[in-house]
């Protein structure tokens, strides 16, 4: 359901304002100036990265390390700050 | 069954035929006895339904929508002071397409305090998009709860039954009130498609820009005009189901006249026996009672009006300004007719000014007297 | 590893909010303890911004938008339409920001609390208008600037106490939670769902726009909120039992305030005078708790 | 069409005289309305009431100018206001009083007949003494002075209304049918 929607006429609307798919068609990776990196070495999968994405855009991989989802990550920082740490960095986006 | 019942209460059970789940409402003079019954209903057992007593009109019309939207039907009423309150509210129930069925008591609005009947309370609301019905008798006021719920379904749109505050609302009259099983037949059980559902999650009213606003709007209108032809349909099917057919507008020995009152709700009900004692005399006089005001069925009034000599409108209810509204519509459909009759364009028992036959003879026979209205706008009887 | 939040994320990405939202943050905490069978109404507040335009929505439960002052009642009428249906498995949550509630949204709030309908209603607390640009509302704290607070104007009103006047309500449960503290705020929200009544949930939620702070310390932010007492973490049962989510040692007011530019005009003078507004209302708090233990106390007996 | 108007004060029952009386016309078969003057008068104001009755749909929705008869509930307002007001010549006039007929001179060209309603609502006890409940006893009197409509019908009626005491209400509406008299004072 991430799908954009494109309509081409009102008949291919429903009668009201109602979603038809997710919000995750909007690619919030583009606000990014600063960009999260995990240093897998000091991180001790404590998730605590994860549970502050206000944009859900870390998720923890099948060994529990976290994975940023650069798609949509808007690099706010938080995880950088909250992690115990220090594993995070935010660099420059090129 | 045969009763002699009061306006208020035929709104009353006909959300109790309708079947109404939720009800939400808030007190206002003179519409307390609809709720007061209801609430007796809900209490009694007779009607299955949640009451939500409410701190405000405003919230009677929010309440409303959620149960509209979580999908049961729902029935509100109010009047004047309280349809304003409301008014924010009443363009939400529209753009979210709530087929929420309320009751108005027409009273003349404040400053200052009255509580006697006038429609510029239903008339400031013609442009929220609701449909409204202009009913003038008690048993209309019941029927067209019920017919209401027929076509607001079918359109997704809410529809207002309206009725004169006392001269309808707190009148006794007999009332034929329909079995409860051909109801359910006439209006069967509602299933809304769009309803708010954790199986199939979906936001309703979410932010939308003018790519598509304006396509929705378009929605709005198109469903709007199709009620036109509901509310004759399902009149029909109502006259067939329980001997009492409605259509958009009733008319009164029209066929042959050359002058032709044009009025609403209770003013139009006392024309008839002024028609009928100017008939009797060999005036050419007919009636059209406007009862499907939104939409104002403007191909059908070309129709009815288009070559007659006279045309006058009675209305109670003014837009400062300019003139009474049925005025103002009547003569919108008719300007680009080629044999558009002269309009007279009344205005009448503003804040409940009773409206005797003498006063609808005297704004007929002055009509009959000029060859052209001096005005957009005449006051009839007013104290100088 | 062992997640001390439920894993399941009901909000999905790619929504509308600003870099570092607690709003954002609440509605994810939130949707992680309701679960998909939950219903829920916004008026007009930043949410109805970030849940994205139509034809798409990030929360992934049903959702009515409606207007400024109803969520409450709206709640109040979703919550009646299911239940004539007989759907009564199902969360109905009002969502509001601040204004929503403390100001334009407080009658029906009122109206619904005191028929103690059974819904669950959200304030996410950003203490001011950050969706129209930050302009002051009752939640605005003593001393913040906003846009139409300037510095030399700065708010002279202390913020409401939204959770004292709901509690007056008698409502079963009112309870503060913080974007900070997630695994305190789903407890709460699991609590309230487990409940019959009006539960109102009052979440600190951290504006970096409206703050004037830094995205990244939004959470530390919140955090401060707490350790400085100036959002104190506390449940209200029955309207009158009280108790202290965490007690914890004061640290500084001013670690909460200087990173955020909407108090940088305060003097140490005008610093002081807010440090003993918080102080009163905290130990006012610490009071209402003690007198309240026995309740809490016989509460677990019956356990 | 007959047009008839009650007058009373607040609190008497005159809105209800006059609804009791259509509903038992309606139980007959024929077409009924009736309304209140309305106002926002309190209890002991003077009250207006009005019943139409004819074999055909009532369409007319105005207040009744003039009236084809009168009933008075309350002999004080006598006097007090034109109680005669528009009312047709040769109309009765049902008055709730212990006076006869013949002392009510004023209304010359008018049928009068009186009965005391008082009397009988504070036999059943309706209302108090001070504000005694006479619509019930005085709609038994119109019955059978006036004929509008049948005592099996007003019986069933005042069943219907009567929100409380019900047995005592028809009591009082059978008993003033059994002793009213269509006594009148024509001059």
């Amino acid at each position: 359901m991430s799908d954009e929607i494109k309509w081409k006429k009102e008949s291919d609307m429903p009668l009201m304002a109602m979603s038809m798919g997710r919000m995750t068609v909007n690619k919030t990776g583009s606000w990014r100036n600063l960009r999260p990196v995990i240093e897998k070495e000091k991180c001790i999968k404590c998730g605590i990265c994860w549970k502050f994405c206000p944009d859900v855009s870390i998720r923890l991989d099948e060994e529990d390390y976290p994975v940023v989802d650069l798609e949509f990550c808007k690099g706010c920082g938080i995880c950088a700050v909250e992690c115990p740490k220090d594993a995070i960095t935010m660099i420059k986006e090129e | 069954m045969q009763k002699v019942i009061m306006g208020n209460h035929a709104l009353s059970w006909g959300a109790l035929l309708s079947r109404a789940e939720v009800i939400a409402a808030y007190p206002i003079t003179p519409q307390t006895e609809v709720v007061e019954l209801l609430s007796n209903m809900c209490a009694d057992g007779d009607l299955d339904a949640q009451f939500i007593k409410v701190e405000s009109e405003h919230s009677a019309m929010a309440a409303s929508m959620g149960a509209s939207a979580a999908g049961a039907r729902t029935f509100t009423a109010t009047s004047a002071q309280g349809l304003a309150l409301m008014h924010e509210v009443l363009h939400w129930a529209t753009g979210a397409r709530l087929p929420i069925v309320m009751g108005n008591i027409n009273r003349a609005m404040a400053p200052p305090w009255t509580i006697w009947t006038e429609q510029t309370d239903s008339i400031s609301e013609r442009d929220t998009g609701w449909l409204q019905i202009y009913t003038s008798s008690i048993q209309e006021i019941l029927d067209s709860v019920i017919q209401a719920y027929k076509v607001a379904e079918q359109v997704y749109l809410p529809v207002m039954v309206v009725l004169d505050s006392f001269v309808l609302s707190h009148t006794n009259e007999n009332c034929d009130i329909p079995d409860q099983s051909k109801v359910d037949a006439y209006l069967p059980k509602f299933e809304n498609a769009y309803k708010l559902d954790v199986n199939k999650p979906a936001a309703y009213g979410g932010l939308t820009g003018p790519d598509w606003y304006y396509e929705l709007r378009y929605k709005i209108q198109k469903d709007t005009e199709r009620s036109l032809d509901l509310f004759v349909e399902t009149g029909k099917e109502f006259g067939e189901m329980f001997g009492r057919e409605y259509g958009l507008v009733e008319t009164y020995k029209l066929d042959d006249a050359d002058t032709v009152l044009v009025s609403s709700a209770s003013i139009a009900s006392t024309a008839r026996p002024v028609i009928d004692a100017m008939r009797e005399e060999g005036h050419k006089v007919g009636l059209i009672r406007v009862r499907v005001f939104r939409p104002f069925p403007s191909d059908l009034m070309r129709k009815l009006l288009e070559g007659r000599k006279k045309v006058l409108v009675v209305d109670r209810n003014i837009s400062f300004g300019m003139s009474g509204a049925f005025y103002e519509e009547t003569k919108a459909a008719l300007y680009n007719v080629k044999n558009s009759p002269p309009m007279w364009g009344y205005i009448a028992g503003l804040g409940g000014r009773d409206v005797p036959t003498n006063v609808v003879r005297d704004m007929i026979e002055q009509t009959m007297k000029e060859d052209h209205p001096s005005g957009d706008i005449i006051w009839i009887g007013v104290k100088k | 590893m062992k997640y001390t939040i439920p894993a399941q994320e009901v909000m999905c990405s790619g929504h509308k909010a600003c870099q570092g939202c607690g709003a954002a943050l609440a509605m994810r905490y939130a949707l992680k303890a309701l679960g998909p069978r939950t219903i829920m109404t916004f008026p007009a507040c930043c949410w109805s911004v970030i849940d994205g335009p139509f034809p798409y929505s990030a929360v992934g439960v049903p959702l009515f938008h409606t207007a400024f002052e109803t969520a409450a009642v709206v709640a109040s009428g979703i919550r009646a339409g299911l239940d004539a249906r007989g759907e009564k498995d199902v969360n109905v949550v009002a969502w509001a920001g601040d204004g929503g509630t403390f100001d334009i949204g407080i009658q029906a709030l009122s109206g619904t609390t005191e028929r103690n309908d059974n819904i669950i209603y959200v304030c996410y607390d950003n203490e001011a208008y950050m969706n129209t640009g930050v302009q002051r509302s009752s939640a605005t704290p003593w001393g913040a600037v906003t846009t139409t607070t300037p510095p030399r104007h700065f708010k002279k009103e202390r913020k409401k106490d939204m959770m004292a006047i709901l509690a007056a309500h008698s409502i079963p449960y009112t309870a503060s939670a913080s974007v900070a503290y997630p695994e305190d705020f789903i407890k709460k929200l699991n609590y309230a769902k487990s409940i019959e009544g009006t539960k109102f949930l009052h979440i600190l939620a951290t504006c970096p726009p409206g703050w004037r702070s830094a995205p990244e310390i939004a959470v530390q932010l919140a955090k401060l909120a707490v350790q400085t007492h100036a959002f104190p973490l506390y449940e209200i049962h029955e309207g009158r039992y009280f108790k202290m989510s965490m007690n914890p040692a004061k640290k500084p007011l001013t670690d909460y305030l200087k990173p955020q530019g909407r108090f940088r005009h305060l003097t140490e003078e005008q610093v002081a005078d807010m440090d003993r507004m918080i102080d009163e209302r905290y130990s006012y708090l610490l009071e209402q708790a003690e007198r309240s233990k026995p309740y809490f106390d016989a509460k677990k007996e019956t356990k | 069409m007959l047009e008839i108007r009650f007058h009373g004060r607040g609190g008497q029952g005159t809105v209800v005289a006059s609804k009791a009386l259509a509903f038992a016309v309606a139980r007959e078969g024929r077409f009924v309305q009736t309304f209140p003057e309305y106002g926002v008068e309190r209890r002991g104001a003077p009250v207006v009431a009005f019943t139409r009755i004819d074999d055909v749909p009532i369409y007319i929705r105005s207040k009744i100018y003039e009236p084809d008869h009168l009933v008075v509930l309350e002999p004080t307002l006598i006097g007090a206001i034109d109680v005669t007001e528009g009312l047709k010549p040769g109309g009765w006039i049902i008055i709730n009083s212990d006076k006869k007929a013949a002392e009510f001179g004023q209304f010359a060209g008018f049928k009068v007949a009186t009965f005391d309603a008082t009397s009988v609502a504070l036999k059943y006890r309706l209302g108090s003494s001070a504000a005694p409940i006479v619509n019930t006893a005085i709609l038994g009197a119109l019955s059978k002075i006036t004929g509008f409509v049948g005592i099996d019908a007003v019986r069933e009626a005042v069943r219907e209304i009567a929100p409380v005491k019900k047995d005592e209400n028809v009591k009082a509406a059978e008993e003033a049918y059994e002793k009213a008299e269509a006594e009148q004072e024509q001059s």
